[in-house]
């Protein structure tokens, strides 16, 4: 569990760190294009080769990275802001406003969501903000329904009635008692939601729907280097892996947050 | 009579990390006769549950198992699966605390006694495997038998669910029953029906029949023979019919800690102190450190086991009684 | 001796919407109840489950609201309108576990309820919160712990402390030894005698057990599908129970002496 | 359970009027949205053309009214013509449904029929290297973007080692093969996309799976069951296998908007002439029309499944049955 969580996260700091660090650890530029170099295979000079325009590969992956996580992160934010505000107010206050929210919910459920965000990004444009929001907008769904849950469970647990008993003020009882139970699922869910969103743009991205050039995005490497799958097989494997490894070290974080979380696991 | 039950140094230990284990079951050693009714009376933790486990061979993956357990001078811990069928059910019927959770939801009542006799008995009639079910649960007090028989487990009261599972811990006619808390999740009232039943069965069909509770009093309405374990030993082994009969500290506490309402004294016996950690190996006497008669010896030493009277005490200053 | 509650004609009903099935089934949970308790006696309701017993206790904690009847504390209509009045009847639920925020130490768990009505604070606090761990048999290096890391018996002392820093009258416990072990349920039961004889507070103890009932309630209370079988003082119910209900529970008791009787 | 099916024939009527309310939202009040966007793309279009257009989308109406009216089309399943050949939404959507549910009740079978037994015996074998194994593969699989994995397995399978079709449904020659020739054919074409469709899922169903098994195994009708004699392989093979996989069904139900929405990625990559590259093409020319009919028919087809699944679920647990 705890090997889970490190693994994790130290792979996500090194991806962030090259993000942030974008121009100092490369001293090339991501959208200067020298058809002289096009296609070049990984070499000293270009370690992860060239593209079709000649720019580099492994300049266009780090300033990729910062598109792809921040969308990611941004998007993920957005979505838990409406969604643990919803799920919140659906729970805590139940009843009918409860029963409406939840239909709603279950409503934009049946819609599948990629063909929502489809039909969204044609109509807004795909714009990184646009996208982001999108994203945001169409996935705050699943945090809501896990809010609401935790929120009615504590709300009916017997130490918010023992609060109520010792006669404890509202505030302390939203914030230490409902919040700081709720905290845990909601991490686990950010770090699951910002993988998401991250395979999600590089998905649209690929089919030319997200991130627009010349700004770099793992996806929308790839969707250019598809063409080139015969020659150019560089351009496929590396921002592939780096979509992979991200996911995959966020879903282990997640995996290890919601054991750690899980009081089950803790009581042995 | 002959012992149909033969318990020598039994040990039972839970893995529950690469260097913790609890401590389950400790050189146990117990025979029970052909016929006895014999309670093991313990508190949550004690090792009641695991001891009755440990005689048709049912313990978690996670526990490992020494010593010898012989049911009708056959070895069970010798024993693979396919020959502990031979055991369980056959031999040694059990039936748990809160029946409910012993029935399989999603089966009917029918279902679940008809198997066990199918598979078992190898008998195909749907007419004659009926007629035993239905027979059984007429057996163990259900009177309106045909409509609980094509009931779900849902359905009925934990009383009628109780009922049904000795009904099935019956149907392939062992001579042993096994009760391990069978009255914990029901009402009072109910609770002595169950008991009143255990008694009829035993007599009828010549049970050997071993109580597993934490309520002494619950034993005593049963059982002549009693069992006292703590943290995984047998403190105490005899004929034992109020705290006067008792010689170990333990047993006359748990006599007297929820008095009964023979007298009023308004006062209740304290144990002072928590259950021992069944994570340590005990190299004393694991009661010593609650005990209000300990001396020196017994928290250095472990006592032997001792006859006093007609009992077994394992005490180094047994009380006289 | 006065009388500290005093429950006239109480009703709950509940309805069970029953999803899947034609019409709604009603529940009288409680169905015209009436009895007092006097000061500083220990009284008990008894009943099997579904008896009614616990949503009685409930109505009288504030946690549900009755449909009918009245209920009088102290001479007055019950109201729980100031934290001074609520804080006089405090109820003890029956799982301990649950009824223990997972994520406070116990410290701050005690410290709490002292500090918002007390308005204690700093060192008085701590001296405070010593001082009801204490009152209930634990010491004072158990404010470190989680409620995970504590015992079922240590968890239900940390429970009654924290109902005792209300200070309240009248001290209402559901079933609080049910899920301990016999040896930890004697150490709490003589809690609560000791309670009810150094500290003076009036105990309403809800239970099944009447082996309990027996050894440590002035008054018992027999309930039966919502309504009161019969009432009196435990002496009174045990040496001459007037209705077969209560006869036929105290023939039941494991081990009899009514037994022979019957 | 006659009430219970139709008290959840009832709810579709509020959450089928839900989706469509959403859907038109989308369409109309979205900014940059149908009405903008749309007329204004094509320069050529006059400001006569405009107002031909919108009198003839309604669009110079009031919002309600033409909610109203496009409400009433959509009862009597008329989601308008496409812009592009001016055919019936309805048409082209029907057209395109059998290769959609083709491709996603395959992978749906699939993925269910190996996550399940994985799921099974990963918790039959609880801890050991094969259980790690699977979670590893399984979570590997699940943290994969499934396009990257697509082009990789057209790059070895189809380009490198020519075994298998990477795009259509069918091959060129499809009309001149005979029967078991065309099942043949359009079952290779199908290897691909179906396999990367339900690889995803695996981790998912198959970890579902597994913890429902160890929390049945661990239940203890299960120690019942052994306790009073029953054979090893009955007990897990008829009363845990059950118990387990009674939930699964409901899972079946949810896990279908997923398989939809996400058919339009595949579907693009292997030119699968489906749903979901209906709306992939709809969507990069602005065919609002048709985008709104396929997500319409998705979300209706997805309640479809849920519906089927909450229904069967019913029908096989007891405990919902004789309630």
């Amino acid at each position: 569990m705890k090997k889970m969580i490190w693994t994790g996260l130290i792979v996500l700091i090194f991806f962030i760190i090259l993000a942030i660090f974008a121009p100092f650890i490369s001293s090339y530029d991501y959208k200067t294009q020298d058809i002289s170099l096009r296609l070049q295979p990984p070499s000293l000079k270009h370690i992860f080769g060239t593209d079709e325009l000649g720019r580099d590969v492994f300049t266009r992956m780090l300033y990729g990275a910062r598109v792809s996580l921040s969308v990611g992160l941004l998007a993920v934010i957005i979505a838990t802001f409406i969604g643990v505000l919803y799920g919140a107010v659906s729970g805590y206050l139940g009843g009918v406003l409860d029963n409406i929210m939840m239909r709603i919910v279950d409503i934009i459920l049946t819609i599948p969501v990629l063909f929502l965000i489809l039909m969204l990004i044609v109509y807004l444009g795909p714009s990184i903000i646009n996208i982001i929001i999108i994203i945001g907008l169409t996935s705050w769904t699943d945090i809501a329904r896990i809010v609401r849950a935790e929120v009615l469970k504590i709300k009916n647990s017997a130490f918010i009635e023992s609060a109520k008993l010792i006669g404890l003020p509202k505030r302390v009882i939203i914030f230490k008692y409902i919040i700081l139970n709720t905290l845990g699922p909601i991490l686990v869910y950010i770090v699951f939601g910002i993988s998401g969103a991250i395979l999600i743009e590089s998905g649209l991205s690929f089919l030319g729907l997200g991130v627009q050039p010349p700004y770099p995005s793992w996806g929308n490497i790839l969707m250019s280097g598809k063409d080139y799958i015969h020659t150019a097989w560089w351009l496929i494997l590396f921002p592939g892996v780096a979509i992979f490894l991200t996911v995959f070290s966020l879903n282990l974080l997640g995996e290890g947050l919601r054991d750690l979380f899980n009081p089950k696991l803790k009581k042995e | 009579m002959r012992n149909i039950i033969e318990i020598k140094d039994l040990c039972v230990n839970y893995k529950i990390s690469s260097n913790e284990k609890i401590y389950a079951l400790k050189n146990i050693n117990l025979n029970i006769k052909k016929g006895e009714t014999v309670a093991v009376v313990g508190e949550s933790g004690c090792g009641k549950s695991t001891l009755a486990v440990s005689m048709i061979k049912l313990l978690p993956e996670n526990a490992e198992i020494f010593g010898s357990i012989k049911i009708d001078n056959e070895e069970i811990l010798d024993k693979n699966n396919q020959q502990l069928l031979d055991i369980r059910g056959k031999k040694i019927g059990m039936i748990f605390q809160e029946p409910g959770a012993s029935l399989n939801p999603v089966f009917s009542i029918k279902e679940q006694i008809e198997e066990t006799i199918k598979i078992r008995e190898k008998i195909s009639n749907k007419d004659v495997l009926k007629n035993i079910g239905l027979n059984l649960l007429k057996e163990v007090g259900i009177k309106d038998e045909k409509r609980v028989y094509e009931s779900y487990p849902h359905q009925l009261s934990g009383g009628l669910q109780q009922r049904v599972m000795i009904a099935i811990a019956l149907s392939l006619s062992p001579e042993i029953l096994v009760a391990d808390e069978p009255t914990t999740s029901l009402d009072v009232t109910v609770q002595a029906q169950i008991i009143e039943l255990l008694k009829k069965l035993k007599i009828k069909r010549n049970l050997t029949t071993i109580l597993i509770t934490h309520d002494l009093h619950l034993a005593l309405e049963l059982c002549e023979r009693i069992v006292v374990i703590y943290a995984g030993e047998i403190v105490e082994d005899g004929f034992i019919r109020s705290a006067k009969d008792a010689h170990h500290p333990y047993t006359k506490a748990l006599f007297e800690i929820i008095p009964d309402i023979k007298k009023k004294i308004k006062k209740f016996k304290v144990i002072k102190g928590e259950f021992p950690d069944m994570k340590e190996n005990f190299k004393n006497c694991s009661f010593s450190g609650r005990c209000e008669f300990s001396k020196a010896k017994c928290r250095r030493y472990q006592p032997e086991v001792v006859r006093v009277g007609k009992n077994y005490v394992k005490c180094f200053y047994p009380l006289k009684g | 001796m006065i009388k500290i509650l005093q429950v006239n004609n109480l009703k709950k009903y509940f309805s069970i919407e029953k999803i899947f099935s034609e019409k709604e089934k009603i529940v009288k949970a409680v169905d015209g109840v009436s009895f007092s308790i006097k000061k500083g006696q220990i009284a008990a309701i008894v009943g099997e489950s579904g008896s009614g017993k616990t949503t009685l206790a409930r109505c009288i904690a504030g946690i549900e609201i009755p449909d009918e009847g009245e209920i009088f504390f102290e001479g007055k209509l019950l109201d729980f309108s100031t934290k001074e009045k609520r804080r006089k009847i405090q109820y003890i639920f029956q799982d301990t576990y649950g009824s223990l925020n997972p994520r406070i130490k116990t410290g701050d768990i005690l410290a709490e309820p002292i500090r918002y009505h007390f308005n204690l604070s700093g060192e008085k606090l701590k001296e405070k919160v010593k001082e009801f761990l204490k009152k209930v048999g634990l010491n004072e290096n158990f404010i470190k712990n989680y409620p995970h890391e504590l015992s079922g018996g240590q968890r239900q002392r940390i429970v009654i402390a924290r109902a005792l820093t209300m200070e309240p009258k009248l001290l209402i416990a559901d079933e609080p030894v049910s899920n301990l072990d016999v040896s930890v349920q004697a150490q709490i039961l003589q809690l609560f005698l000791e309670l009810n004889l150094k500290d003076k507070i009036t105990i309403l103890i809800i239970t099944h057990d009447l082996r309990i009932v027996y050894n440590l309630a002035d008054y018992v209370i027999v309930m039966k599908d919502g309504k009161i079988i019969e009432s009196g003082k435990t002496d009174t119910i045990f040496l001459n129970p007037k209705s077969d209900y209560t006869k036929n529970l105290l023939c039941s008791i494991p081990n009899s002496p009514y037994k022979n009787q019957k | 359970m006659r009430n219970y099916i139709i008290k959840r024939l009832l709810l579709l009527v509020p959450i089928l009027f839900g989706i469509t309310l959403i859907t038109f939202s989308i369409i109309h009040l979205t900014p940059g949205g149908f009405t903008t966007v749309n007329l204004q793309m094509d320069i050529r279009t006059s400001p006569d053309s405009i107002a031909r257009l919108k009198s003839l989308y309604g669009l110079d109406e009031p919002l309600y009214i033409q909610y109203l009216k496009w409400l009433k089309r959509f009862i009597f399943f008329d989601f308008g013509n496409s812009f592009l050949d001016g055919r019936p939404v309805l048409i082209k959507v029907a057209e395109r449904l059998p290769a959609t549910l083709l491709l996603n009740i395959s992978a749906l079978i699939l993925e269910f029929f190996i996550g399940i037994i994985l799921g099974v015996t990963s918790a039959l074998k609880r801890n050991s290297f094969y259980d790690k194994s699977i979670t590893v593969i399984t979570f590997m699989g699940y943290s994969m973007p499934s396009f990257w994995l697509a082009l990789i397995l057209m790059f070895i399978f189809g380009v490198k080692l020519n075994l298998l079709p990477i795009s259509g449904l069918k091959s060129v020659n499809f009309d001149f093969l005979n029967t078991g020739e065309k099942i043949i054919d359009i079952l290779k074409h199908l290897l691909l996309p179906v396999f990367i469709t339900a690889f995803g899922g695996l981790a998912y169903i198959s970890r579902y799976v597994k913890n429902s098994m160890i929390e049945t195994i661990n239940q203890q009708f299960i120690k019942a069951s052994y306790a009073k004699g029953m054979p090893e392989n009955i007990i897990i093979y008829k009363h845990a296998l059950k118990n387990s996989l009674l939930p699964v069904i409901t899972l079946l139900g949810l896990s279908l908007p997923g398989l939809i929405g996400g058919s339009f990625i595949f579907e693009t990559i292997f030119a699968w002439p489906g749903m979901g590259r209906l709306a992939y093409e709809a969507a990069v020319n602005f065919d609002y029309p048709v985008i709104m009919g396929v997500v319409t028919m998705a979300a209706f087809l997805t309640l479809l499944g849920n519906l089927l699944a909450d229904i069967s679920y019913a029908l096989i647990d007891p405990r919902i049955r004789y309630k």
